[in-house]
């Protein structure tokens, strides 16, 4: 078959150029919806993506531990001990890549000028790292050095609310396990910047052991924090970790933060049907640009005929044509796409629309992420959807009835 | 915001009752006064004005006080406020209300929280024995005036005192009678001051009898304390300063 | 005229099949754009809807500058009364007046810091759909009544239930003390997590009695569910309170800018991929015209031989994209409106949909915008689009000669 | 001798909506291998018809045509679509040509077709050309060449493979008479040298004159069939 393969391929690519223009017109077209198929699939990646990253780095994690109250109340009374054999045994868990502890209580910080109620983080700088936002996100001063540091780290926007600055003391305070009113002075060591602005200024953090002093607890946190190696052992995880700790609450992100899910799951979904509406658009395009292909090289079909080939090469030469025609424009698309991705860097500032995004539980920079499964969804539309449409104009070409063909002027 | 006022009249009235000055160290100054003050038991009768560019408002009240852990503060008028009341003792603070006949705790959450339109930030008053312990303190003057001596003490807090100032400013009379008390804020630039505006020699010393705290910033607005009474080593024991007390209308 | 019109429309059916493909790809865009336009447009005015309907009103009038520091000094005088004379003067009836205050509220096991707002409960009722969310006991009885409503998720922090008394503890208008303890007549479910967890509603004289706001109040709220209406309603109230010293007219997305944020950026990244699919269907298109003037390069050339201008041809050949793509568009806007109104009468609600509805207070079924911008934006953009594609064939007719053009094929 | 095309009774209607066009009306033809056949006639006599039906490219209303003994009115499309490449070998009046393809790739394509290898190929079509006269001209597109040149390159396609038939549907029709003779004269030859039938529908007396036979057609009838030489 081989020679016959050799044959369609030349005859195709070959007729593909006979007229330029009209290739051009409608090979722009499918590299324009190809590339729209792929740069949208890397927006709405990206989007998904950042709220994902968003929803885990903003102290969320993978999966969560709680006392059972918590999540409803969030206050010191609602904590647990961290000496706890079960407990301990459990995280021991081999799927488990990173854990971290966190005191985590409403506070009230005050400044020279200011002050304002928000939630009081106690970290192990060490476990933490990696895990959320912090370390990457501080941008003046330091991260912390560990669980004992006497310094806090406070977001840029709530700095300038406070009107107070790096290496400026600020009052921290808060109720201790008594309900006692507990206060102390610390140091600002850090200063970090999320784009989020509700992360920016609802959250303080120092280290864990600092907190716990000042709350008067020992070995005892509101949280457990646990990151895993693979995402999709996560509802393994959590039902064997709620199992094994009956009296504490385990929740996966998608429990902790619906919003998320829902968005992420809607963006997933609505990638297949803008690739079908896309290709849809092209699609009137191609088959009406091989049928114009087709019917004016009528007397041609008819000359193979006479020649001895049987209406499925005609119809396989047409076929091979639009294929050849589609994967050029992918390959274009595909290009175009990757480069126009790269161009955008790390993706592109939406600052203006900063409190819709907000509501979104989206950052104001989002990235263009292409995955690879993204790209196939894409491709595939693309090659698989172009290979039917085209199967028409193929069908009418080998329809073309010899004598008819052949004589007509 | 009940527990700043409270502790408002607990600052103002460290300030007012004070004593004699016999040492010259910086520390000793303070603390010779809050010692001398410490173990004592105070009644007085005062007033406090909040004055703004278009309104003001002035309030009376009675304040029973045992060292500095414990005081009881009773609103006299006006009637509207009457039988308003407070409690603290130590670091707690409750809350009465005669119109609804409840005592209410004070979360910590509110305690910070600042008191509408008054002058007096929490923060400055939140740990009145904190200003012997939780700061450094040097005399940066001593000098002559009207015949009595005046001293100038600068006190830094410590570290991790639960004090947002860079630096206070205390000017003390050698009888004990606070001038002035500036607040500067971390730059070293003046946020606000309590001046003292009248003196009296009342219940058998000089005592500041009217202060005023303003902002530098908001000029035309400012908050008054007026000592109109008091009485020293009153009959008032640790009972006193009790919930069912802070009920009672007789305190 | 009319013959030109007539020469155009059997000049478009030469090629009847190609001119039904390319009409069908106009159709196509035409009623995709018109069924997702009115889809975005309708779920705009939902979060317009329930963003405004659940309690912050359509217009706020408010004391300057209130809005930027909500200070319960910065009130307007004698409000229940600027309020009846607004709905006077304007006739609309969706007008109340409301004021806030900030105090501690206590059950016997919990205090919390909350909102407190004095509403007019029977006006409310036409302004909020707060009032029709309660879940547990009744809405406000009347103006002077004390009692108050309650979050659903306050009240389980509080831990009290339908009935309970609740203690409130703040500061008056003049600074007095503000104290009073009020059964909870109702308990609401919004679905905001900020109102259910934030917000306590109580009648406007009973507030004003209690925090000593001496007939005071700080907004009068203004509802109508024709945002559409919003400028000419702005600069009717304008109007209205031109009188009254330092009063400001607010509309909800100066009160809300989250909202409208989030339309914008949604609808901006509507429109890129609209154009990007508009541009995909242009080219598809661009061959259909290109070689209806290629193929007819003869007959051009017999036509100028008879006296034709190529500016006549030109003017035909552009009449014919337009006959064609108006056909495209009239089917596909049909269409398009059709499916919109089916879902206008029947609703649309998709999987996800209930949870995010439920995030931003929205009902869980979509009604689609039939309105001028909805049915007629999407087409007039395809009609341009198309028009400034047929321009480039028609300009190559200017350089016909006839001889040439006569023996060409 | 060997028959290779034989018609019985053969009939063509076409209908054009009400109106029915009768093509060809009760031909009886035998054509025995090695003949060159002239079908001359008027235009609209059935000429290309009876061409397109004798090589399967149309089928007959009712009688039946047997090639190299095939009934031809009984194959399948794919059937008749390998009779073609195999046995027989057209030419047209014009557009004989894949315009995309050179002068040597059009006449190795029926070759590529049956699978011959390459070098096979390669050697036989630039034999063929060079017979027709075409050496150097091999990799030039049709539309590089003249209308002479053009059919040359489609007689050598439709012999290359040695049919037992070739077709040809007045292929001398839009040549000059200078280069028609030499088209003429050179299928005579090929059809002489190789051992094969050729049947040349024309109205050009030239032709005609050239013919082993000349079958004359009228109003879709056979009104002469002479043998002549």
């Amino acid at each position: 078959m081989s020679h016959i393969t050799s044959l369609l391929m030349s005859l195709a690519w070959r007729n593909l150029w006979r007229n330029k223009r009209r290739t051009l017109v409608i090979l722009f077209a499918i590299v324009l919806g190809v590339w729209a198929m792929i740069f949208t699939a890397a927006f709405m990646r990206g989007m998904s993506s950042q709220i994902l990253s968003d929803t885990i780095n903003n102290l969320t994690g993978h999966i969560q531990i709680h006392s059972k109250q918590y999540l409803d109340d969030p206050v010191i009374d609602h904590r647990f001990s961290l000496i706890d054999d079960q407990l301990f045994e459990s995280l021991n868990n081999v799927l488990i890549k990173q854990t971290s502890s966190r005191v985590r209580v409403p506070a009230v910080i005050v400044s020279e000028r200011e002050s304002t109620g928000l939630v009081m983080v106690g970290i192990n700088p060490d476990n933490e790292n990696g895990m959320s936002f912090l370390q990457s996100s501080i941008v003046e001063g330091r991260y912390l050095k560990d669980e004992n540091d006497s310094g806090i780290i406070i977001g840029r926007k709530l700095a300038e609310r406070l009107e107070t600055r790096l290496g400026k003391r600020v009052v921290i305070m808060s109720q201790d396990k008594d309900n006692k009113i507990v206060d102390r002075g610390f140091r600002i060591v850090g200063i970090f910047d999320t784009q989020m602005e509700a992360l920016e200024t609802g959250y303080i953090f120092m280290g864990l052991q600092t907190s716990e002093d000042l709350l008067n607890i020992k070995n005892e946190v509101s949280e457990v924090s646990i990151l895993l190696h693979d995402m999709n052992q996560l509802d393994e995880l959590v039902a064997d970790l709620q199992q094994q700790n009956p009296h504490l609450d385990v929740q996966g992100w998608a429990q902790l933060e619906p919003m998320s899910r829902v968005i992420i799951e809607l963006y997933d979904s609505f990638h297949l049907v803008w690739h079908l509406i896309v290709f849809l658009a092209m699609g009137f395009g191609i088959v009406n640009t091989l049928l114009m292909s087709v019917f004016e090289r009528t007397r041609e079909f008819g000359l193979f005929q006479s020649l001895g080939l049987k209406p499925g090469f005609i119809m396989g030469q047409v076929w091979v044509e639009s294929t050849l025609l589609l994967m050029l424009g992918l390959f274009l698309g595909n290009i175009i796409a990757w480069w126009s991705v790269l161009a955008t860097g790390e993706g592109i500032d939406v600052s203006a629309f900063a409190q819709g995004m907000e509501m979104a539980n989206l950052s104001n920079i989002i990235p263009f992420v292409i995955i690879t499964k993204d790209l196939v969804l894409a491709n595939s539309v693309v090659i698989i959807l172009g290979m039917l449409t085209s199967i028409y104009p193929a069908w009418r070409a080998s329809r073309l009835v010899p004598a008819d063909a052949i004589t007509r002027v | 915001m009940i527990s700043v006022k409270l502790k408002l009249i607990y600052t103002c009235l460290l300030f007012l009752i004070s004593t004699s000055v016999n040492a010259v160290d910086a520390r000793q100054l303070i603390k010779d006064a809050i010692d001398h003050f410490r173990g004592l038991t105070s009644y007085s009768e005062a007033s406090m004005i909040i004055h703004r560019p278009d309104w003001q408002r002035s309030m009376d009240m009675k304040i029973w006080t045992q060292g500095l852990d414990r005081s009881l503060v009773r609103v006299t008028a006006p009637k509207k406020d009457m039988g308003n009341g407070s409690l603290l003792i130590d670091d707690d603070m409750w809350s009465y209300t005669p119109k609804i006949n409840k005592v209410i705790k004070i979360p910590s959450s509110m305690a910070h929280q600042s008191w509408m339109g008054s002058d007096f930030s929490n923060n400055d008053v939140a740990r009145a024995d904190d200003l012997i312990e939780k700061y450094s303190h040097k005399i940066l003057e001593t000098r002559q005036q009207d015949g009595v001596t005046i001293y100038v003490i600068e006190s830094v807090p410590h570290e991790d005192a639960p004090v947002v100032w860079g630096k206070e400013i205390l000017t003390v009379r050698d009888d004990h009678v606070l001038l002035e008390h500036k607040f500067y804020d971390q730059d070293g630039i003046l946020v606000k001051q309590l001046t003292t505006l009248e003196i009296k020699f009342i219940a058998g010393k000089n005592l500041a009898t009217i202060e005023r705290m303003q902002k530098v910033d908001a000029q035309g607005e400012w908050t008054e304390f007026r000592l109109h009474h008091i009485e020293f080593d009153a009959d008032i024991n640790k009972s006193t300063f009790t919930l069912s007390n802070l009920r009672n209308p007789r305190f | 005229m009319a013959s030109t019109w007539r020469f155009a429309w059997r000049n478009i059916w030469r090629q009847p099949r190609r001119t039904i493909l390319s009409i069908l790809a106009i159709a196509f865009g035409a009623g995709l754009l018109v069924f997702s336009i009115g889809i975005q447009l309708g779920q705009y005015d939902l979060m317009i809807q329930s963003s405004i309907r659940i309690y912050h009103g359509l217009l706020q009038v408010q004391k300057e500058g209130y809005l930027d520091e909500p200070k319960m000094r910065t009130s307007i005088a004698d409000i229940s009364s600027l309020a009846s004379d607004l709905r006077k003067l304007s006739g609309l009836d969706a007008i109340s007046a409301r004021a806030n205050g900030f105090a501690l509220v206590s059950s016997d096991k919990r205090t919390y810091g909350t909102m407190i707002v004095g509403v007019q409960p029977e006006f409310e009722k036409k302004i909020s759909s707060l009032p029709g969310v309660i879940k547990e006991g009744r809405y406000l009885s009347s103006d002077s009544a004390d009692e108050i409503i309650i979050g659903r998720s306050l009240a389980r922090n509080m831990q009290i239930k339908l009935g309970d008394e609740v203690t409130i503890l703040g500061s008056g208008r003049d600074g007095s003390v503000a104290a009073t303890i009020v059964p909870v007549v109702g308990i609401y479910e919004s679905g905001s997590r900020d109102l259910d967890r934030n917000l306590i509603q109580m009648p406007l004289i009973s507030f004003q009695q209690v925090f000593e706001m001496n007939g005071h109040g700080h907004s009068i709220v203004i509802y109508d569910e024709d945002v559409k209406q919003l400028d000419a309603l702005r600069l009717q109230f304008q109007d209205l309170t031109a009188d009254y010293k330092d009063l400001v007219t607010l509309s909800w997305d100066e009160i809300q800018p989250g909202v409208r944020q989030m339309i914008e950026l949604d609808y901006a990244s509507g429109w890129l991929m609209y154009i990007v699919l508009v541009a995909i269907i242009t080219f598809s298109i661009l061959n259909t015209f290109l070689m209806s003037v290629l193929e007819r390069t003869r007959e051009f050339g017999i036509m100028l031989a008879l006296g034709y201008t190529p500016f006549n041809i030109g003017r035909l050949v552009m009449l014919e994209a337009f006959i064609l793509t108006l056909v495209g568009l009239a089917v596909g806007t049909l269409i398009g409106v059709a499916i919109n109104y089916y879902f206008y009468v029947y609703g649309l609600t998709f999987s996800g949909m209930e949870e995010i509805a439920k995030m931003y207070n929205m009902p869980a079924t979509i009604t689609p915008q039939i309105s001028f911008e909805s049915v007629f934006l999407g087409p007039a953009m395809i009609l341009l689009f198309t028009l400034l594609a047929a321009l480039y064939p028609a300009t190559r007719i200017r350089k016909l000669q006839p001889v040439e053009a006569m023996h060409s094929i | 001798m060997k028959t290779v095309v034989s018609c019985k009774h053969l009939n063509k209607i076409y209908r054009q909506g009400q109106i029915e066009v009768k093509a060809l009306t009760d031909i009886n033809l035998d054509v025995i291998a090695g003949d060159f056949i002239c079908l001359s006639g008027p235009s609209g006599s059935g000429k290309s018809t009876l061409l397109n039906m004798i090589g399967g490219l149309d089928s007959p209303t009712s009688g039946e045509i047997i090639v190299d003994g095939q009934h031809v009115d009984k194959m399948s499309k794919s059937e008749l679509a390998e009779l073609r490449l195999h046995k027989i070998g057209f030419v047209f009046q014009a557009y004989n040509l894949i315009p995309v393809l050179t002068a040597k790739e059009n006449v190795e394509m029926v070759m590529q077709m049956q699978g011959d290898s390459k070098q096979y190929r390669n050697e036989h079509s630039l034999a063929i050309l060079k017979e027709v006269g075409l050496e150097g001209l091999e990799n030039r597109k049709p539309a590089e060449l003249s209308g002479g040149q053009q059919q040359r390159v489609a007689v050598a396609r439709a012999i290359v493979d040695k049919p037992c038939l070739v077709l040809a549907d007045e292929p001398t029709a839009n040549l000059d008479s200078k280069n028609a003779d030499n088209l003429l004269q050179m299928m005579r030859e090929m059809g002489e040298q190789h051992q094969m039938t050729f049947i040349v529908s024309t109205h050009d007396p030239m032709v005609m004159e050239r013919a082993r036979r000349l079958i004359k057609l009228h109003d879709g009838k056979i009104i002469e069939n002479n043998k002549q030489h």
